[in-house]
Parts: C-alpha cells; structure tokens; sequence
C-alpha cells in the first residue's frame, strides 16, 4: 500500500538520519544541511511528491533503532549494505559507493597495505567508528578485539592518530581525504584502497514494512541514473556514479 | 523486537568484559576524588587569600560544566600542549576531578558541621592547632561524611557510560558495540540498565548501613 | 576561518535547546519532586511504595539507559516522542527522583514541635503541610534545587545521544566541519559555565527573598 | 471536665505513664510538678491529642477524647473524631513553636481562618484584641525572628486563646526564657487566670507561681500522682517522702516557693 | 593578679565591652551577674583568649595576655604567647562541650599528655582523683552521650582541672541544667571552692549560690560594671537604680536571694 508516501506527501517532508560525516553529508555554517547522501535523498523525494527533508544527524548507533523505532522514513548516511544490515532494514539499490581507507603518519611507518597487515603486528592498534564497516573488517581480519578501538567520529580519529595513540584509522575513502583536507597536516598519510577490502555501496535505508516507499524510491532513483542527474548530484563530492551502476542491491546484499 | 534470551547469552561475557572496566574505573576515580577533593577543601581554608580564592573558581568552573566537554577536552585538547593520556587515565583523571570538587564540599560540610563549642574547648584545654585538628575535629568530622561521600561515588559509577566518549571500552560502550554488530539493542541496553539498578540497589543498601553505622555522633 | 561567526551561530542554537531542555526539565523535575516527595511521606502505603520504586528506579539506572528508553524503547510500545520530548522527559524524571529526596528531606528537617503546633492549633494534615510546613522547607530545599538544576543543565549534554542538537552536539559538529576541537569545545565550556553561574545567581538571589525576616534582628 | 481513667502509656520498653487516673473540674487552675522524666510533659501531650495511649480512657465534656461510640461499641477515634475533640482543647509550647515565616498577627488569625472560616477583617479584629491583652499589639507586624523569648511565649498564648478553647495546657511555658523575661509571660498567665473562666493545666519548675496560680496542686513521679492537694498543703507540709525530697532539692537550688 | 585596662570589644557595629576595668586579686572568688547580653560571657571568653580584644590591656600575673615585650616595644601577642599564658586559664562552658567521640576519662586526660607530656598512667592516676572529687569516679568508662547534663558539667569542671590551671571562669555552668540536676553541680563549686586555693570567676543567674559564694559581686550592664561589693551590699542594699531593677525582676521570678 501506498500509506506511507501519503503520509509523507500530506506532511510534505520526510525525515532523515544523516551522519555528522563529510562528505556523506556536510552541515554549512548556517546550518544547513547538504553532502552528496542527502542531496540525492531531497531530489527523489521532490519527484515523488514530497516538498522537502527533515535532516537530522544521528550517531551511527542510533540510526537503525531509530529507523526501526519510527523516529526516521529513511537513513541516508553512507550506511553500507551487508547481508546483516539488509536482514534488520530495507535497503534502495546503490546509491554511494567507496572503497576502504586508512590514516597513518607519514612514510606508513608499520607498513600496513591491508587489514591483516593490522592483524599481523601484535603491537598495532588500528581505530574505527563503533558498529561500522570498518570495525568489522578489522575483527574479520584477525584483529583482536582490544586492539580495535571504538572511535566516536572523524575527527577524534584524525586526533588520535596524530597523537600516536592509534597506529592507522580507518573509514572510507572519500571521508578519510575530507579529514586530511581539513587538517592539512604534512605529517601524516592516506592508504587506499586497503587491499583485500572490498569496495562499499549505501543505500538509502527504510523501515522493514515500508519496502513500497522504497520501490518507489528505486524507481526514481533508477530514471535519474539513466538521465545522467545523478552522477551531476554526487561526483562534485568526489563518488563515483558509475561504481554505484554497476551493482546492485541483491549483489551486495548477498556478499559472503 | 522481542526479547530473545539466546542472544543475551552470547552477549553476556561481553558486556561483563565492560562491567569490569567500569568497576576499575569507578574505583581508580573514587581514590582520586577523594583525595583532590580534601586538597580542595584545604586550600580554601588557607588563609592565603590568592590561592582559595583561585582554587574556589576553578573548583566551581570544573563543576558547573559536563563532564561529558571536560573529558573530551583532556583526552583530544590536552595532547595540543603535550599531554598525552591513555584513555582509561584520561577517564579516571575526569572523573576524580570532576568528583573532587564534591567531594570537597562534603569536607568542607563535615568540619563546619563540628560544633564552635569544640574547638573552643580544645583551646581551653590548650591544644595546639594540630592536635586540635587531629584529636578533636577530624575524628568528628570524618564519620557524618562517609555516607555522603559514598552516595558520590555511586553517583560516579553511573556516569561512567560517559568514558565511551574518550574510547574507554566500558560497559556502555561495550552494550552498544554489540548493539551495532547485531542490530539489537533492546537486551543489551535492558542488561545495562539492570546491571547499573542491581549495583545501585545493593549500594543503597550499603548506604543506609553507612548512615547508621557513621551518620551521627552522639553528644 | 570566515565561518566562524557562522558557527559560532550554530553554536548559539545549541545554546537555545540546552536552555529549552534545562527549563522544561527542571518544571517536570519540580513537579515529580514534590509529587514524589509527598508520596514517600504518605499515610498510604500504595503512595509510599510507588513513590519509591519511581525514585530508586530512576537513581539506580543511568540517565544513559534512560534516555535511550524514552527514545528507542517507548516508540515500540506506542508512545512516539520527539527528541525534544524523550529528553525532557528522561532529564526531568531522572533528576525529578534526587529531588523527590530533597523535598522529603526538607520537609523532614522541619521540626516536629512545628507540626504539633499546627495539631494543636487543629489544623488538618494538608492545611499544616499547605501553610505551614511546606513554606518553611521550601526555603530549605531551595539551594539544592539550585544543584539539582545545574546537574540538570550538565546532564542536557548526553542529549547527543539521541540527535537532540544541543550545545555539545553543536560543537561535535562544528568540529567534523572545521577540523578544529579546541575552539568549540572551549567555547561551550564556558558556556555551560555561564548558564551554571545564572542559576545559581538565580536561586542565591530568589532564596535571599523568601529568607527576608526569618532571621530578622530584634527591633 | 477532664476525666483520666488509668491510662498507661509506654515509649518502646519504657513506661512513662502507669495507670493514671486524675480529674479536672471545670475553671479548676491545676499545677503539676514533680521531678524531670516523670511523665509531666507526656500527659499534657496526650490531652492535646499529640500521642495516642496504649490503654484506658479519657473523657472531655462527657465525651472520649481517644474512643468513639458507634452503634454502641467503643471504637479507636478517627482523625475526624479528633479533631473535632481537640477544638476544646489549647496548648502553649515550652519552645513557643511559633511559625517563624509569619508575622505575629498571622501566626494568631492563622488558625481561626482556615479551621473556623473566620472571615480575615474579623479574625484580624479578635486577634489584636488577645495581642493587646499579652500587651504585644505593637509588634502585630514583627517576624517571630524579631521577638524575645518572652514576646515568643506571649504571641504563643494568643494564638492557643484565639481558637477558644475551653482547656488551657501550658507546658513549661517560661522554663526557656531568661530569667528577666520570666515575669512577663507570668504576668500574663495571672490575667488570663483572672479574666477567663478556661480550665487550666500548667507544667511548671516556677513553685512560687504554682502556690500563687493553682487551685490544686499534682505532684507526679514515674508517670504516677504521688500527691495531691491544695498548694499550702503540698508546699508547706508535703506528706510523702519523695515529694519532701523534691521540694527540698529545687529549694537548695535557689528557687523560691 | 588579674588586670583588667579599660578594654574594649565589638562585634561588626555593636560594642559589647566599652573601656571596661576590673581587678581581681588571688584567691578571689568573683561572681558577675546582670543582664542578658551584657557582656559577661564576653569578658570570660576574652581571658580564655577565645576572642581577641580591640582596645586596652589585660595583665595576670604580671604579664601582658594580648601583648608581649620584645626589645622594650609592646607587640600584639603571637599564637605562642598565647598558648603559654592559656596555662593559667581554664574555662567551664555552659553547654559543657566534652568531646563526644572520647569517654569521660579521656577527655579528662586528653589534654595534660598532649600539651605536658604527662604519661598516660599519671594523667590517669590525676584524672580519677578528679573524677572523684566531682563525684563522677563510677563513669570513667562512660560516653558522653550517656551522661546526664549535671553528669556532664561535672566531667566538664574535672577536665578543666586537669591541668592545674590558676585561674578558673564558670560561665553559667548550671543554666542548661534540669532544676534538680542543678545542685550536684553547684555542690562541686562549693567544694572546689572550699579545697582549692585558685581564683574564680563565675557567671551565674543563680542569686542565692551567688550570694554564698562569692568575695565579691560585679554587677554588668551593657559592657561596663555598673556596681560593685560584697555580695550583702549588692544584694540586700544596691545603690544603683539598674541593679535595683534587675534584682526584683529575677526575685519576681521567683529566683531566691
Ligand atoms: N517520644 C519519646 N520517645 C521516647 N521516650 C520519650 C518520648 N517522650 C518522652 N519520653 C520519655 O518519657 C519520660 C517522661 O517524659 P516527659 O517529657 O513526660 O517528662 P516531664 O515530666 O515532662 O519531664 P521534664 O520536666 O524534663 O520536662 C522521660 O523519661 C522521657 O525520656
Ligand atoms: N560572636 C558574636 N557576634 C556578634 N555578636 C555577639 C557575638 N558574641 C556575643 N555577641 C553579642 O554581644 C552581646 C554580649 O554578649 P554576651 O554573651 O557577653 O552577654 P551575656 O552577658 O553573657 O548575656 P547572657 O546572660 O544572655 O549570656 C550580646 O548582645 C550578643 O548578642
Ligand atoms: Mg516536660
Ligand atoms: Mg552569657
């Protein structure tokens, strides 16, 4: 049934979680919320009859009880699918696309290439958002669990590693470059993709029991990959628009 | 969601895991509480007008602000001017600070709570100034404080949740770790909350001992 | 660097939610205190006893735990709340339990030749309490209230949690945005120190108010 | 009149009255004396409703004060039963017990206009009247705060007259007063005696006003009467030996009687 | 010799003691009496160095109490001085204040072995001979808590004794004690003053002890002594309108003289 965009439509918003993480979404000094997850989001919504989005940045712990508590219509927030993840909520095909990165000082002193590498040197400590991709790469790679540790965002990663508390942080590629960007520190270093790592996609993530909302979404989504809108909207935030056609949501959501 | 049973018990170990570290940190943070709080106390009774009246603003400042601020600012500010703390000792020195300034107002109440008549009396009775602090107004001081104190240290033991934010692998913090694993964050949450009311139950009890054992002194 | 006023903007209205949640808990902190706090002084044993479960549940769990109920939790069995809701709610009930104590405790202290005045005077229970007791403690409980508002005020940081854009929230943001951590979180500290310094001022001044002639020299 | 009929009364482990049993003619002025702990104070407490007893009966006016008749039986009284027997009833505190948030006028008209509905002009309007006859009219305006001992204890005994009661209790009413303050608060309780028809019952350490003041004169001793009678009788020639020996400490003490 | 220098005292706006003198030989015993908050308790306090003066000279025996000599000039006096001239002094404060957390017996000796050396075994020894005299010997063991007021007061006057002091100020030591509890108390004064050759001075409210008691009887109002004598010519004749006054108001109140 269709009640769910009604409702929509008749209040003429919908909520979204975002993450307080550039470029995935990016809050201007007015407030203003943008980034390359929301901007898609806003645009399909207004094609299907909703005027606007209500954005909220949420903790990356907290969107999916929240989705599931009613507090969002949607996440979109560089949430990558994985089979767990499609099991607790209902994904859009792909929206974003990243590969894996990690921030180390300069000259990659520990000569890390992969996660193993992490896993490999007992005395290596390697930081990532609690819940994420990232963190479970690391413990799927043999990386004891104490030597993972739960960051709680970009920056306090940049921070930590800068002072040496954490031998490499590791989030996706677009944010890792926006942090190095901002900190502008000739002291330390990218390493992407880490190898071994496969490359992510997102999708916008709805409620389970909403799928025809999410239908209605794909559809949208779909006509604008085929118009060329949607590589306009994103590939200024550095994505790549081809990456995220090239795949779909049934791949990614059955991978291993 | 309902609430599934199996799946507590895998997470159990876990989160004792976090149970541990959040005792250790309490206890660490309680010792240093106590003992900022009486190097507090002390300075504001100095007689040197500069230093009480220093230690009294920063004691205020420290506790009209969250601890949730202070500890970011020692954990990711503090590295700026070269101080570069484990999260754990990061954590522990928050809280004793934060509790210090307290704790150090229990002090205070507690010797400003032993009647003038004593102190008079010790110097009628010719007591120097240490013999009166240490023979007369300490022993009567210390016992009214002990439940007060240890209503703080209970109270700390419930913000520790508050350590996740310096990476601290406390309970909270391990709750919500599996949580996000496995998407499933009605029994993890539940078990915190039931663990900190079990710990909290049990130290009213204590409490309530430690009123009537220390509360007052008999005149 | 040109943003910065911008931010600083942002800053501001996390500001304004901080004060929001800070006065509208502290009206629901109040009126749980005295329900609570009457309760535990009842005749009836059904008052007492709720009264206290609501207490030493709301003291024994964490603000964490309870937060994330009243966000996460309460939605799945019907009552949708906004975050603004789910953290007036959570900060109210949770410092409304400690002041509930303080309501007791004050009307407690109030001594018991003052009610048996007011027996002797055949004055119903709820005309002494109403005239004559409640007047009397409320001017004890005041400088506590004072304490309890500014826990409150601190506790309004941990609102992050459920995507409440206040003053901490903001300057998490303002640093993913910037890059920079000294200058937010600085910012805010004082902040938070400020709006701690108001309330007590407020509470000081309005105590000294209502204290007007009860310890009055003789004329 | 007050009818006490071996009322026994115990604080844990401890009894403080054993089977008591007095009378109080109506307008009767009684004093009673006897030495510290002897149950003095936990009578006049009773009579006031302050403390339940643990047995006997007492009787107010024909009425019981603790029980009530329903449908023939003898049931504990109600709060309502109570109070409604209490209004008889007035008692002036050692410690005044005063409100000390409200100013003197206030702590008289107080009670009137919330258990009487007095309306306020008139309740105002009797209480200057008592404050006059304690001679604290002026003060009407003062907080407690500002008052002496003295002033305390006569603001007190006005607002205990304001309610009308038939029975007076005062309990030590000058024992915490400075010795200079003591002959006002006397001074006073003299008119009252003079000028109302109330039944009066005074605890007092004060022999020389009790010889004056009193009809009758109690002496008590481990919550028992040891003696009774008039206050020549008791003062000059007490028969019992515990009353001889009591009498012959407060002299030495320096108390006149 | 206690000299006393036209000295004054105030507390913030309000001056207590005003130029006020007084001598007292040795071996004198000194009632002060008068009305309340006329500075009587001040005047003690003051030679107990409980409080500091702002005006005058207090000499005894010869020394200055608030001011010490150093190369001819006259310097305000330093802790040290202070504690060494504490010696002569020992003081009994109405409301006792024994230490709570020490039984009667280490309260008595608390203070000859930490400020003397005194071994436990003599300051014991000492402190029983004491506990004795005051008739207390039986509650040596006993905690404070446990004693009665007059109980207290006698262990209170015992532990000032502990160190021998030349000097000793009652102030109104008996005041918040039951009436009957009042002369056992009173009965220890009497033989203290009896068996002991130290000079005392006493606060007291109590006439007739006064009366006995005394050499010589001060008179205070409002910082200054107003009259002074041999307790007959105080008692029986006062020459001044306020002692006068102040003398009938307490008999009115049934105080004896
Ligand atoms: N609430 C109470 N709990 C326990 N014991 C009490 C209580 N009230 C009075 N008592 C005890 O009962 C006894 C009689 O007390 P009461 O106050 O009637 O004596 P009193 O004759 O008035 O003495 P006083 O002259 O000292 O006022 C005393 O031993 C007292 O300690
Ligand atoms: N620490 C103080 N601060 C302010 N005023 C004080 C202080 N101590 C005493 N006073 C005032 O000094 C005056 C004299 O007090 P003092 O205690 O010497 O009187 P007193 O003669 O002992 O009276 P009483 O018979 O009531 O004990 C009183 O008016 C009192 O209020
Ligand atoms: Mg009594
Ligand atoms: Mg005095």
């Amino acid at each position: 049934d269709d009640s769910k965009l009604e409702q929509l439509k008749s209040q003429g918003f919908a909520r979204l979680a975002i993450a307080n993480e550039p470029p995935y979404t990016a809050v201007a000094a007015d407030g203003k919320v943008s980034g390359a997850a929301p901007d898609v989001a806003r645009e399909i919504f207004k094609r299907l009859g909703v005027a606007d989005v209500a954005a909220s940045i949420s903790e990356y712990g907290a969107m999916i009880p929240g989705l599931q508590a009613g507090r969002f219509d949607v996440v979109t927030a560089g949430l990558f699918m994985k089979p767990e993840r499609c099991a607790a909520v209902a994904y859009s095909e792909p929206v974003l696309c990243d590969a894996e990165a990690m921030l180390v000082k300069k000259g990659n002193p520990k000569g890390f290439k992969s996660y193993e590498d992490v896993a490999k040197d007992t005395s290596a400590t390697i930081g990532a958002p609690g819940g994420g991709t990232e963190e479970k790469l690391a413990l799927n790679a043999g990386v004891p669990r104490e030597r993972v540790i739960v960051v709680p965002d970009g920056q306090s990663g940049l921070k930590m590693v800068q002072d040496g508390r954490i031998d490499a942080y590791s989030l996706p590629v677009l944010s890792i470059n926006d942090l190095m960007k901002k900190a502008a520190d000739p002291n330390l270093e990218v390493i992407a993709p880490v190898q071994g790592a496969p490359v992510y996609c997102d999708g916008a993530a709805f409620k389970k029991g909403d799928e025809t909302l999410r239908d209605a979404f794909d559809v949208e989504l779909a006509k604008m990959k085929k118009s060329g809108e949607f590589a306009k909207i994103i590939e200024p935030y550095g994505f790549s628009a081809a990456a995220a056609m090239s795949t779909t949501r049934d791949k990614l959501c059955a991978a291993k | 969601m309902d609430w599934d049973w199996d799946f507590v018990r895998q997470i159990l170990p876990t989160l004792i895991q976090g149970v541990k570290i959040t005792i250790l940190a309490t206890l660490l943070g309680s010792v240093l509480a106590a003992i900022v709080g009486l190097g507090i106390a002390l300075a504001r009774r100095s007689p040197n007008k500069a230093l009480s009246r220093t230690v009294g603003w920063v004691a205020e400042f420290i506790r009209g602000t969250p601890l949730l601020v202070q500890l970011y600012f020692i954990f990711y500010v503090l590295p700026d001017i070269g101080i570069l703390l484990p999260p754990l000792v990061a954590g522990v020195i928050g809280l004793g600070l934060h509790y210090g300034t307290y704790t150090a107002e229990v002090y205070r109440a507690g010797i400003d709570n032993v009647p003038r008549g004593q102190w008079e009396a010790a110097k009628a009775c010719n007591l120097s100034a240490r013999q009166t602090w240490s023979h007369i107004i300490i022993p009567q001081a210390i016992p009214p404080m002990i439940p007060a104190l240890a209503n703080y240290f209970i109270a700390m033991f419930k913000e520790t949740p508050l350590l996740s934010a310096i990476t601290v692998l406390e309970l909270m913090n391990q709750a919500k770790s599996v949580a996000n694993t496995y998407y499933r964050y009605l029994e993890p949450i539940t078990l915190v909350g039931a663990f900190f009311l079990a710990i909290s139950l049990i130290s009213v009890v204590l409490l309530r001992w430690l009123e009537r054992r220390y509360g007052k002194i008999e005149r | 660097m040109t943003q910065w006023s911008g931010y600083f903007g942002l800053i501001l209205q996390g500001a304004l939610v901080t004060i929001e949640l800070t006065l509208m808990g502290s009206v629901l902190a109040l009126i749980m205190a005295f329900l609570a706090g009457m309760g535990r002084l009842s005749r009836f044993f059904v008052l007492r006893a709720l009264a206290t479960a609501y207490i030493e549940f709301f003291r024994g769990t964490s603000i964490f735990v309870q937060l994330f109920f009243a966000y996460f939790v309460l939605p799945l069995v019907g009552f949708e709340l906004t975050p603004l809701q789910a953290g007036v709610l959570a900060l109210g009930l949770n410092v409304g339990a400690y002041a509930a104590e303080v309501v007791r405790g004050a009307v407690q202290s109030i001594g018991r030749e003052q009610h048996e005045a007011c027996i002797a005077l055949n004055l119903g229970r709820w005309q002494g309490m109403r005239h004559v007791i409640l007047p009397q403690a409320f001017l004890v409980m005041l400088p506590t209230f004072g304490n309890n508002a500014i826990e409150l005020l601190k506790a309004t940081s941990v609102v992050s949690l459920i995507s409440l854009a206040d003053l901490t929230f903001q300057a998490q943001v303002v640093r993913a945005q910037t890059g920079n951590t000294m200058v937010p979180f600085t910012t805010i500290l004082i902040l938070y120190f400020i709006l701690a310094l108001l309330i007590s001022w407020g509470v000081r001044s309005l105590e000294r108010r209502m204290a007007r002639g009860l310890d009055g020299v003789r004329v | 009149m007050i009818k006490v009929d071996s009322i026994s009364k115990s604080f844990g482990s401890f009894k403080v009255l054993d089977g008591l049993s007095m009378q109080v003619m109506p307008r009767e002025k009684l004093a009673l004396i006897g030495p510290s702990g002897s149950g003095k104070t936990t009578i006049l407490r009773i009579l006031m409703t302050l403390e339940r007893i643990d047995g006997g009966h007492i009787q107010i006016d024909g009425e019981q004060l603790y029980h009530m008749e329903r449908n023939g039986q003898l049931l504990p009284a109600d709060e309502r039963h109570l109070a409604r027997m209490r209004q008889k009833t007035g008692m002036v505190f050692q410690l005044f017990n005063l409100f000390p948030h409200k100013s003197v006028i206030d702590n008289v008209t107080l009670a009137p206009m919330l258990t009487k509905g007095t309306p306020r002009a008139a309740a105002q309007k009797r209480a200057m009247e008592l404050l006059e006859m304690v001679g604290m009219a002026d003060k009407a305006k003062a907080m407690p705060a500002q008052l002496s001992g003295g002033q305390k204890q006569r603001v007190a005994i006005a607002r205990a007259l304001a309610l009308q009661p038939k029975i007076m209790l005062f309990d030590e009413v000058t024992s915490a007063l400075d010795p200079e303050l003591v002959e006002e608060v006397l001074n006073v309780l003299w008119r009252l005696c003079a000028e109302t028809d109330m039944t009066m019952l005074l605890v007092t350490h004060e022999m020389g006003f009790a010889h004056d003041f009193a009809d009758r004169v109690l002496f008590f001793d481990r919550g028992r009467i040891v003696e009774e009678g008039k206050p020549d009788e008791i003062f000059r020639n007490p028969k019992q030996e515990r009353t001889q020996g009591f009498l012959k400490k407060i002299i030495a003490a320096g108390h006149r009687v």
